[in-house]
């Protein structure tokens, strides 16, 4: 017993060492990429997937002799969607040689991490927050804001209420986590709404681990559309429940970029998701399948078939392209002597304008006073097994300037 | 009118599910005075292993529940033996302790299959639904809280009229003198995490049906923990009582008192309740009044 | 049949409750154990029965052995098998449970189950008022058909060795008559041996053959129950006849020197 | 720790908490490295420091009510969070200075925290563990759902400061945060020597004896949980002012059963405990953090999922390992190893 205490002792110990001295890997020029993400928590469902393509597509470029022979060393650490960690993995790496860019999946952390993130003269990524486009600051988002994407399904919903011989406007119901992430589609959003005139019934938030759904959607019975927020598959199960409540009839459930995905919600509960919209700023479905990039890199690092692609992986290789364009300005501006998180953060402004996803979202829109990747959505609807896309990009409306942030 | 019974029909099913999830930990600390968190993980691989075998393997429903039924059992026995019995004479905070790290360790290995995936079930129990005057009740949910009512009825036949289960029954009054009637205390122990883990199993296929499996579901044993309590830790049909009062208040109460309270109330309103029983009755609805002397 | 060799027991590594403890339990008859309160008479037999382990007791030295065979490293309910049931001290029940699955659960080591039900029977008929109880919760029974009980539960298993701790405990006079008396029938109907723990000496050296005197984990005298009713200081100090009448100071000082001697 | 040979001679000596010269050497001596640390330690290593003293004054709080009072309670994390919003709200809405909003927000906090015991008058043992995690998701419910915290958003905390002098580093706010744990730590530790402290152990090993003892438990409970909760808030109140941001989704139930487990880990009732046991969680933490991305870079066709899971894992593993070989805790031990030192050239 003593024995096995004893070596229990030393392995820790070692265990201890290891981690500490851990070698900041400074071989040849790199610069780092840190993505504080959630791999085990409550949003690891998408995370997981949106991380792999980042990982995939720096590989890809380190394998092609880097960025003008600049290696990217990308860090992946495991939140579990928890500040404290996240805040120690922060300033753990903080120091890594050439970290230009911290990537916050989850927005308290951002939120959390923003003051250190700006000291640090970081440029740092975040989801989809309005309140880092309102006071831009060093932080740029992924794609567009939530509101953004809520607005145009907005509009979506009025043209398609309009397209199907009804006058007037429709009355619509939101449904979301009960956290920050599910209320900040309606700072903005709900302005718009009253804005062009649609009726938003009460909001209803639900916990995250809800099992029925039922009462929410009683609730919103009455609405024409219903928008499902939460990470797939929870609004997979709201409308699952739906269904079984037989609404998914009459009412039109729209999500967003984080609703029922490919090989996710779509494949699981098809039956139930048919005719659901989702708005998103990257391609989806069966685009994303057809995209040459996508395409190569799934098949060339995931090595299973193009059908199981899942839905967000766009997103992640857009955080790839941009960081890698960004680079590359930086490196001709200032070369890899002086790259620093504010040349990078120069370079980041100058993206505007020039279509650096090769499709996968829209023409970037990067700017000295603009932290959007892009102003435009598409709209993909559940037909069959598939997310097939209904309408080409669409300028999503800015709805950030109506709320007080 | 149709809205309240909706309410209250949707929170009685899934109710009966938390029952499940409930009386298993109830078993657990009947028998051996341990609360159990490890309950959510062994739930959360019941499930795990129904979809290994249903749909990764295309087993037939019922060799897939008794695959899952056995493997589940297995790993009731593996944490019986390896983690609670080395704690025989600890304090029950450290065996409660032992519980959470179990916890987490399986939560490594949930999520190290899942990495980030949900999984659902191919459609085994029939869809559809029935329509009661406007009143719509889901087969599926139906036929899960029907299992669950059967499980139920078939303990309280096993620790009525079994041998075993009398065994248990006089086991979970008082390890000592059981010891001296010639029970073998420690075989119990074991054999109730079993049986234990099997149910909660079941409860992780019923649950998992509603909710897929994915990050949240080993969760659902919190849930179970407060039904436990709120049916009183030692009471098989306190835990049937209280995981079905749990679905409706929190049905009814996120039913009626989201609008006017701002949302997010289902949790907080089964909390508000289960405090407020215990303050009443404070060993729950049917838990055993410890008689204290000096 | 029953032999304890020189056992020393310890509870929680460091406290030696038993210093070498050595008697010997013949087939069929009825052996009683005395002593003052904390001598290791409780330890002694829970050493026998196994039940020390639950206690954090444990037997260091020594050997015991039932029918030649040492059990002293078995679990409680191996040796309950073996034939030796040990009714504890206090007479507990199990409260929630009736009378009858009471007596149930007293025959959980038994492999057979076909003859429970004349076993049951055979019970009612040693305790008749048992019967009319059959149905009731234990928890609500008295103090006496508790014991009655007990004593059932423990007959359940068909034990060649019966290991009784302070059956007459708070029981009326009356009582513990009775109950002494189903003893004495039990020993000779089904030819059980009995281990005695009794503070009540007078009572447990009148229906036993042999007697064991301990005094602070140690065996101190041993003589057939005849022979110790005679002996003066069992009388003095068990029996609470004092012949020399009044209490005197010089006898106390005697008394001292006679415990003493008991001890050295 | 006495080697052998040392005894009292008087109460005043055994109820001393430092007793030797050697004592006197080696705490000052821990005291000033303890102050110089930020002198040489890398930024990281401060940022861990600073979480491990938070930690430990939070644990603290749980150490006395749990460890020494026997009433388990699983809301510290919503007690914490009461007391971090609390200080973020005096600070930024009523511009009342850190210094006053600090031990505001701890009496904030236990006055919640009554709320919290009050049901300890008729619950026990699990049961009331029930009744404080339905005392935690009320709590964080309403601080989400109130307007002044900022709700779900939570707030922006600014740095405290005296004149010009602004603690906006891990560096400067250590010093704030280590002396209020070395006050704290001196609290608690004498609290426990002292009446209450007795009264508290009495509760814990048998609070109906105590009662009829003459104590009135329900007071002294009440007492533990207000010393818990305010020990609660000032470790919310300083956490929300280093990180300067105060977030409801900081304050889960994971960090209440991570906080039981340091005190067990610790061992219970013990204040070296509380140390160990956080410090031993807190690094086992990090490790696992750092584990996975240790990992991908190691092995990269592992993949960053998987890796991370692994972190979990081990984090299980390692607790039941320790479990099973150490189930009192770390001061168990220390104990054993104080008094092998103390008996050490008789020890047979």
């Amino acid at each position: 017993m003593k024995k096995i205490r004893l070596i229990l002792f030393g392995v820790f110990t070692l265990c201890c060492l290891i981690a500490w001295s851990m070698p900041t890997f400074a071989k040849e020029k790199t610069v780092a990429f840190l993505s504080l993400s959630d791999f085990t928590g409550p949003i690891a469902g998408l995370a997981v997937d949106i991380e792999k393509a980042c990982e995939d597509y720096f590989t890809y470029i380190n394998e092609n002799g880097g960025v003008d022979g600049v290696k990217i060393r990308y860090i992946p650490i495991d939140t579990r969607y928890d500040v404290a960690r996240a805040i120690s993995g922060y300033k753990r790496y903080r120091k890594t040689n050439k970290l230009l860019v911290a990537n916050a999946v989850s927005t308290p952390i951002g939120k959390a991490l923003e003051p250190l993130f700006n000291r640090d003269k970081l440029v740092w990524l975040v989801a989809a927050d309005g309140e880092f486009v309102a006071h831009p600051k060093r932080g740029f988002l992924w794609g567009n804001c939530y509101q953004d994407g809520f607005s145009a399904a907005l509009d979506w919903m009025a043209a398609d209420w309009k397209s199907k011989g009804n006058s007037g406007m429709p009355t619509v119901g939101y449904m979301g986590w009960d956290s920050a992430y599910g209320r900040e589609l309606l700072r903005g959003g709900k302005e718009y709404a009253e804005k062009i005139g649609v009726n938003l019934l009460k909001p209803e938030y639900f916990p995250t681990g809800t099992m029925d759904h039922s009462t929410y959607l009683t609730r919103l019975k009455n609405a024409n559309y219903i928008w499902v927020g939460g990470i797939d598959p929870n609004p997979t199960n709201v409308i699952r429940d739906a269904h079984r409540l037989g609404m998914t009839k009459t009412i039109q459930f729209v999500c967003g970029y984080w609703g029922p995905a490919q090989y996710l919600g779509v494949r699981l509960h098809n039956k139930a998701l048919q005719g659901t919209v989702v708005t998103v700023f990257t391609i989806r479905g069966t685009d994303a399948q057809k995209h040459p990039l996508i395409k190569k890199m799934w098949l060339k690092y995931r090595k299973k078939p193009i059908n199981e692609l899942p839905g967000p992986y766009g997103i992640g290789l857009g955080w790839a392209l941009h960081f890698e364009a960004a680079l590359r300005i930086a490196l001709k501006d200032v070369g890899y002597k002086k790259l620093d998180g504010e040349a990078m953060f120069q370079a980041y402004q100058k993206l505007g304008g020039r279509d650096i996803t090769q499709g996968i979202q829209g023409i970037c829109t990067y700017g000295p006073n603009e932290r959007r990747a892009s102003k435009v959505v598409r709209f993909y609807q559940v037909k069959g097994k598939e997310l097939v896309p209904i309408s080409g990009w669409v300028k999503a409306p800015d709805s950030i300037s109506l709320h007080k942030f | 009118m149709v809205d309240f019974m909706q309410f209250a029909i949707n929170g009685i099913l899934v109710g009966g599910l938390y029952a499940l999830v409930g009386v298993s930990i109830v078993l657990v600390f009947k028998a051996t005075q341990v609360v159990s968190l490890a309950h959510g993980q062994l739930l959360a691989f019941g499930a795990l292993f129904f979809w290994i075998f249903l749909d990764q393997l295309n087993f037939p429903v019922w060799v897939a529940l008794l695959g899952t039924i056995s493997l589940a059992a297995l790993m009731g026995f593996i944490t019986e033996r390896f983690t609670i019995r080395p704690l025989i004479g600890e304090s029950l905070f450290t065996a409660f302790l032992m519980t959470f790290s179990v916890f987490m360790f399986l939560d490594g290995f949930f999520q190290l299959y899942l990495s980030g995936q949900s999984r659902a079930y191919s459609p085994f129990l029939p869809e559809g639904t029935f329509n009661l005057s406007g009143v719509i009740i889901s087969k599926g949910l139906l036929s899960s809280f029907t299992i669950a009512m059967l499980i139920f009825a078939a303990l309280f036949a096993f620790f009525k009229f079994t041998r075993t289960g009398l065994q248990m029954r006089a086991t979970s009054e008082n390890h000592i003198l059981a010891q001296s009637a010639g029970i073998g205390v420690k075989k119990v122990f074991t054999l109730i995490w079993i049986i234990s883990s099997a149910v909660v199993a079941i409860g992780g296929i019923a649950c998992a049906n509603v909710m897929d499996i994915h990050y949240p579901l080993p969760y659902i044993g919190i849930k179970g923990l407060i039904v436990a309590m709120f049916g009183g830790l030692e009471s098989i049909g306190g835990a049937l009582l209280a995981g079905i009062l749990l679905g409706l208040i929190e049905n009814l109460s996120s039913g009626y008192l989201d609008g006017p309270l701002g949302g997010g109330v289902k949790d907080a309103a089964a909390y508000v309740i289960l405090l407020l029983i215990l303050i009443v009755k404070p060993y729950g609805l049917f838990g055993l009044k410890k008689i204290e002397r000096i | 049949m029953l032999n304890i060799e020189n056992v020393e027991v310890i509870y929680s590594d460091v406290i030696l409750v038993l210093k070498g403890v050595s008697l010997n339990v013949p087939a069929g008859k009825i052996i009683s154990l005395l002593g003052a309160n904390g001598a290791g008479k409780t330890t002694t037999l829970k050493a026998i029965s196994g039940l020390l382990h639950t206690e954090l007791g444990q037997v260091t030295d020594g050997s015991i052995t039932f029918d030649g065979k040492p059990i002293h490293k078995l679990g409680p309910e191996e040796i309950v098998r073996k034939g030796i049931v040990q009714v504890l001290e206090g007479r507990p029940t199990f409260e929630q449970l009736t009378t009858e699955e009471n007596l149930l659960v007293g025959a959980s080591s038994l492999k057979d189950k076909s003859n429970i039900k004349s076993d049951l029977d055979r019970i009612y008929g040693y305790f008749p008022r048992l019967k009319e109880l059959r149905k009731r919760i234990s928890g609500y029974l008295s103090g006496g058909e508790k014991q009655m009980q007990v004593i059932g539960r423990a007959l359940m298993a068909h034990p060649q060795l019966m290991l009784l701790d302070e059956p007459s405990l708070g029981l009326s006079p009356l009582m513990v008559d009775q109950i002494f008396e189903i003893i004495e029938t039990i020993n000779v109907n089904e030819k059980t041996s009995m281990l005695l723990v009794e503070q009540n000496a007078m009572v447990a050296l009148s229906i036993s053959h042999h007697g064991f005197v301990m005094e602070n984990g140690r065996i101190v005298m041993e003589d057939t129950s005849v022979s110790l009713m005679q002996n003066e200081d069992i009388k003095e100090f068990y029996l609470g006849l004092s012949s020399g009448g009044a209490r005197k100071n010089y006898r106390d000082v005697k008394h001292y020197r006679r415990r003493k001697r008991w001890l050295a | 720790m006495r080697p052998c040979g040392v005894f009292d001679e008087t109460y005043e000596k055994d109820i001393a908490i430092v007793r030797t010269r050697g004592h006197w050497l080696l705490l000052i001596g821990s005291l000033l490295f303890l102050f110089i640390l930020p002198l040489f330690a890398p930024y990281y290593l401060l940022n861990l420091t600073n979480n491990i003293f938070i930690t430990v004054i939070v644990v603290l709080g749980l150490q006395i009510v749990t460890g020494c009072c026997g009433q388990i309670s699983f809301g510290q994390p919503a007690f914490m969070a009461v007391g971090a919003f609390f200080s973020a709200v005096l600070t930024t809405k009523f511009g009342i200075s850190f210094w006053i909003a600090l031990p505001l927000s701890g009496i904030a906090a236990g006055l919640v925290g009554l709320i919290g015991g009050a049901p300890s008058l008729r619950i026990k043992g699990f049961y009331l563990a029930m009744g404080t995690i339905a005392i935690f998701y009320l709590t964080m419910w309403v601080i989400t759902h109130l307007h002044i915290t900022g709700g779900h958003q939570g707030l922006s905390v600014e740095s405290p400061s005296i004149g010009s002098f602004v603690f906006d580093t891990d560096e400067r706010i250590y010093y704030i945060i280590l002396i209020i744990t070395i006050i704290l730590t001196f609290f608690a530790r004498n609290l426990l020597r002292s009446r209450v402290g007795r009264v508290f152990v009495a509760i814990r090993d048998n609070d109906l004896a105590a009662e009829v003892m003459g104590v009135n438990t329900f007071y002294y409970k009440l007492l533990a949980f207000f010393i818990s909760c305010f020990y609660a808030g000032i470790g919310g109140s300083l956490f929300c002012h280093w990180y300067t941001v105060v977030n409801s989704e900081q304050y889960t139930l994971i960090h209440g059963l991570n906080f039981i487990g340091m005190i067990i880990v610790g061992g219970l009732g013990s204040i070296p405990g509380v140390f160990f046991g956080v410090i031993f969680l807190r690094l086992l933490d990090e490790l696992v953090l750092f584990g996975s991305p240790f990992l991908t870079e190691l092995i990269p066709k592992l993949g960053i999922a998987p890796a991370a899971s692994l972190g979990v894992m081990v984090f299980g593993l390692v607790l039941i390992i320790f479990l099973i070989f150490q189930p009192r805790g770390l001061a168990h031990t220390w104990e054993i190893l104080k008094t092998s030192y103390r008996i050490y050239p008789y020890k047979n």
